[in-house]
């Protein structure tokens, strides 16, 4: 076990101090208000900038266009990009999933130059997996391609398509044999969204947030597109989702996050530092300072206490309790402040970045992100807890059961 | 306590009181679908629908026949207060009742003719005022008079124009008022008396939000019940699987304690407000319990759908706290539950 | 509606006085003791006293060995018998759900005369329910009833029968149709326990009560003792199971409790008074008075808030809410009271009556008895919300299905 | 807090630690079934298992080597207490342990050689002494000696014979200590070192205790699981139902973030005791919340069966607060845990 703070050697520190400085002459004002304002988790400058050093994909080898970061500098990079507010680098982890897989299953002439501008800042690839009705079923995909020699005609809409209206290609879940299996049926493809056909919608989440909804009328694209085999889909779905949900046993030294909800947990932490700052700031109404008041103290440490839980719960199982400690704590430090923190940022009297605020409205959010926390507890308990799966009609192709 | 009272627990309501609960629920229903709730953000008023419910004699029922209102009760204005939460309607139903009857109470008739017709609103202080720290006023943005306590006085304070709204997450008329910096002020109570009106009426804003909580936490279950029947994972409506219908269950039972607690608690205020002093604060507490996981439940059981503003959850999600912070922290009422339980042990 | 306390007449006031006084005569310190001791949930020489005067089933009419109470009349017995303690009159409720079916189902010659006893507290009737794997599936019921002339012969096993020991009948659960549908195979019985054949075993569980294990072999009894058709049992189940299942709306003027959750809470009150006393009698490490403490004061509030939900809380729901509030609030009640709140009663340094431990191990059974919480939540899911049932191989006789 | 800290959280274990875990995990697994928990009710101590404790190391471990002892730290004492607890062992290994460190930092040499060999068992006072107010002692009716805080003075007192044992709902021996009428006391550490000592043993108690906790809440969740596969419902096992399979998931997920605190808790207090004051509360608070809910879950959905006295769920429900009372109301940890939050932001 360790827990020790990072001795730096000078090259570390020295590479800190630039990255420090770097982010901070990138994340400008406009950017942040650019972000307020659309929820795209993304901004042109700041990917350009970023990836034109290899700091886009820094953890990549220099020759696929990153900066060969081991984990230690990585860390400092995640840290640094946090301190500036990472919520613009949202599309950059989105886009990390599809890149793998076409490195994996496209030929080399298709993927690497969409794979090199990708790494350097220029391009974006979104996911095209759930449908309007299909919840995280995703080899229920109902979005059709037929295949007329060279060419494939899509049809068909797909729902959460996190950043089609910055992306040019979707990474695209369908249907290419309706009368097989569920899961047998199934081809992916990479869609270029400027492609005629293409509709995008925008979906408005009340965390601020930018989704969409993308609808495909005879979509037509090259056979080129294709990622993986047809209807070899499932196997190439594997590579990213399993990524997203079996992030677990640490093999970096201690030196990444135990889950996915310690993104999360951030965000806890910054309403909890928040709260402690207004109670410093903010006299009771009769007077008597908040820091001595025992319902300030004891809320401040229930909420510390389920930070400190979901940072260091690992695996699927950090990612339900980062949820369910920030949805909750989240309600009870809105509470606290009271009306004060329903004024959220920009609003005369809202107290500082108006981050409670905001951690309630996000918190939502996070019981859904890339599948529902009912999809994560059935994953444990089928693979944690060994328990028999339920024999529902469409469970073998839930996406639980594809760890069989 | 005592817990070998030989006492009622009859919630049957009157016939009239059943009358009265069906004819607001169709005033809401009709004259406030959430197009309108919509439409009203991020304010949270609508002159028109305040017309109506004026017209209605929303702002008279509450109000003794001798300042010229209907003197309806807490029990109905409870009743009126579950339909009003259920469509989260963008009026200041809650807060311009407690305040007029606080009047009422005060024998202030100066300004309680403008209250009649609704032209003249009025709202109430959540905390004593204290020089040089302006207060966040719930329908303060809509709000020609606030009342208010200062000292040991029970003040009304009045403006020719509200302060500015400022935008919050349950959209409703929140503005910051400086009492310090307003002219005209009125003393309209003192000493004993200006609490104890100042206090009545908070419970009576507590008893009337836990009944809006109710009734807002009610609609956001219905509307995930349908979804739930119609919506299918696995080749089966979610409505089947335990791991939704349970939450649902607990959703449910939260509403039907909370509500009996509200209507109870009114029932108190009317017929016996000394004998347990402590019941509006647990209908709050209760309430806003009930509301915050409710909600929060239905916006969340329907997936990803629930977390956008398209979505009505949403809009029951965002006023859970929205409003119910509005009545002032539940954490906080416990300490005075509390003490009333050590009392009647002593 | 209407919350006022009643306002006795003479007549009443003079029977409230009447039963305080007969009660405080009857439940002397040795029926505590065996209580205790036992934990039967009887007392032969009360059942017998109360029998004599018409006051074990007071609301049944003189003719049947009633007292013929009106409702305000019976709500001062209840709330006398509170007084004493209610525990040892447990089996009164058991026995009161099989003398109903047995009035309505059985020959009045055969019927009468067990009736006339059991009303003045001479015989007890237990419940043969649930058996050893059954779980709350009554339907499943495997003891089988083989009828061979006027005789039946009985074998199988019964689990929970609570007050078998203490009982001269059991209502039994068998299966005289193997072969037809679940619930179309059982019939009733009124098992005398004296017959040979039948062993009686049994189980204590962590909150003293003493249920238990009912081996039935070769049992034969005469086909008078059958309670209704053979194998019409579910529909005559239906009567005692409803009534077990179905209390909610208020025809009594709100002089009965809202669901049989209320009992629960009256555990929890006391546990919250015997809290406030102990408040009041100790001081804090550091000499300064409970009272005073914020998370003293916070916890009972939150306590009572918990208390009164559960009380108004009616029907089915009530009965899984007071369960919840129980076992919630009682364990939070043992951490604020600290190592004392572990002491039972009788032991060195234990506080008065030792409730609120007693509250502890108690709540855990409120949430099993007749019927689990869970069984409860999928009767509202289906009755209350109106949900559609899940469509499990069994559910049809799944004791939620029966309301279909 | 500081949110950008650039610190590792490695919680994989070194191979003599998986070793210590996995020799401890068998010695209690083989030397004390349940039958053996049973058989050392209500008193809650097993004389021979402790000799073997002792023979097993169990009792020097902890103790620097200047005093006899083997210089383990807090994470090897936390791994042992983990599968102590795992066992729901009837001998006073947490109350032994940090009172015989306490004294060993104090440079107490008089008792130890005792304590080494387990012959004089050691106990903890959970509250500075008052005149005139006995203390519940935890492992306090077999004690030889017990520590506490007197004033300004940490004191160890001594009997011939321990107070009677009091029995109680977690069968572990305790009993009433009138600290006024023992006749040999020692001064063993004054001032700020007494003090700093004192708190020092409370915060390894609360790991310790949290990992005893996290331990029996597994075992308690283990017999759940595999009851949920054989016993049908519905014709289904009933670990096919959400309803069922999501609170043991959730179980779970506490053990597992329960154990990971106390893991960190423990190497904190190795290595940086005061970078993270307020760990160790963090990690009994937690644990005492996991083991609430586990044990309870445990028992509830074994049906009646978990109610009763002959199924294990109960030994484990009744010690889910018969031990985690032992160190210390959670919710007024809750303070200590704020102040610190409230004075990383000053």
């Amino acid at each position: 076990m360790d827990f020790t703070l990072v001795d730096l050697d000078d090259e570390h520190r020295a590479l800190q101090q630039e990255i420090r400085t770097f982010l901070a002459s990138i994340f400008t004002p406009d950017v942040f208000a650019e972000e307020h304002e659309t929820g795209s988790g993304y901004n042109k400058k700041v990917y350009e900038e970023l990836g034109a050093r290899g700091w886009l994909y820094p953890e990549k080898p220099v020759e696929e266009g990153g900066a060969g970061f081991d984990l230690i500098a990585q860390r400092i990079m995640d840290l640094e990009l946090f301190r500036q507010d990472a919520r613009v680098m949202m599309m950059r982890g989105t886009s990390s999933l599809p890149l793998k897989a076409m490195r994996k299953y496209m030929p080399a002439e298709v993927a690497d130059p969409i794979l090199k501008d990708a790494v350097e800042g220029r391009v974006l690839v979104c996911l095209g997996y759930s449908e309007p009705d299909g919840g995280s079923d995703i080899a229920n995909a109902k979005v059709r391609a037929v295949q007329d020699g060279d060419m494939w005609t899509i049809n068909g809409s797909k729902m959460w398509t996190t950043g089609a209206h910055v992306s040019n290609y979707t990474f695209l879940v369908t249907r290419t044999d309706p009368d097989a299996p569920k899961h047998k049926g199934i081809t992916m493809f990479l869609v270029p969204l400027d492609a005629p056909g293409v509709t995008i919608q925008a979906i408005r989440t009340f965390s601020g947030e930018r989704t969409n909804i993308v609808y495909y009328e005879d979509v037509v694209i090259h056979d080129k597109y294709r990622v993986g085999g047809i209807n070899d889909g499932w196997n190439v779905l594997h590579g990213p989702l399993d990524e997203e949900h079996s992030i677990g046993l640490d093999m970096s030294g201690g030196l990444t996050d135990l889950s996915i909800g310690a993104g999360f947990c951030r965000v806890l932490g910054k309403a909890i530092n928040e709260v402690a700052e207004w109670a410093h700031k903010t006299s009771a109404p009769d007077g008597s300072s908040l820091t001595d008041d025992v319902q300030v103290r004891e809320r401040l440490g229930a909420a510390m206490v389920e930070y400190e839980a979901g940072l260091c719960t690992p695996g699927p199982m950090g990612r339900v309790k980062a949820s369910d400690a920030l949805v909750k704590q989240a309600a009870a430090l809105v509470d606290l402040m009271g009306p004060v923190g329903l004024l959220p940022l920009h609003t005369e009297g809202a107290f500082g970045e108006a981050d409670t605020e905001y951690a309630h409205r996000f918190a939502q959010g996070t019981a859904t992100y890339g599948g529902t926390v009912e999809v994560f507890r059935t994953i444990i308990a089928n693979h944690v807890l060994g328990l028999p799966k339920p024999n529902y009609p469409g469970a073998k192709v839930f996406l639980a059961g594809k760890k069989k | 306590m005592d817990l070998l009272e030989l006492r009622r627990q009859d919630y049957t309501l009157e016939e009239d009181q059943q009358l009265l609960l069906t004819a607001f629920g169709e005033f809401f229903r009709e004259q406030c679908p959430t197009s309108l709730v919509r439409a009203s953000e991020p304010l949270g008023f609508n002159q028109d629908l305040w017309n109506r419910l004026v017209e209605m004699g929303g702002t008279s029922m509450g109000l003794p026949e001798s300042a010229g209102g209907d003197g309806a009760g807490m029990v109905e204005l409870e009743l009126v207060a579950e339909e009003f939460g259920r469509s989260i309607a963008p009026v200041p139903y809650i807060e311009h009742t407690v305040t007029s009857r606080a009047l009422a109470t005060a024998g202030t008739s100066s300004v309680l003719e403008g209250a009649l017709d609704g032209s003249h609103i009025l709202a109430l202080a959540s905390f004593p005022v204290r020089a040089g720290s302006p207060q966040l006023v719930p329908a303060g943005a809509i709000a020609n008079s606030v009342l208010a306590l200062v000292g040991d006085d029970l003040v009304l304070f009045t403006v020719d124009n509200p302060p500015a709204h400022v935008v919050n997450q349950g959209s409703t008329p929140l503005s910051w008022w400086d009492f310090d910096a307003i002219t005209d002020q009125v003393v309209i109570a003192s000493g004993s008396q200006a609490k104890a009106i100042y206090a009545r009426a908070h419970d009576e804003r507590m008893v009337l939000m836990a009944a809006a909580l109710v009734g807002m936490t009610e609609s956001a279950l219905a509307i995930l019940v349908e979804f739930s029947k119609t919506r299918e994972t696995m080749g089966v409506p979610i409505a089947t699987l335990q791991g939704v219908a349970f939450p649902m269950t607990d959703v449910a039972i939260g509403i039907a304690g909370a509500r009996n607690i509200a209507r109870k608690a009114a029932w108190y205020l009317d017929h016996a407000p000394d004998e347990r002093p402590e019941l509006a604060a647990i209908a709050m507490v209760y309430a806003s319990q009930t509301a915050t996981h409710g909600t929060q439940v239905s916006a969340h059981l329907q997936g990803g759908l629930g977390f956008t503003i398209e979505a009505d959850a949403s809009l029951y999600f965002l006023r859970s706290k929205g409003w119910g912070s509005l009545a002032g922290d539940p954490q906080a009422k416990l300490l005075a539950i509390g003490d009333h339980v050590l009392n009647t042990v002593k």
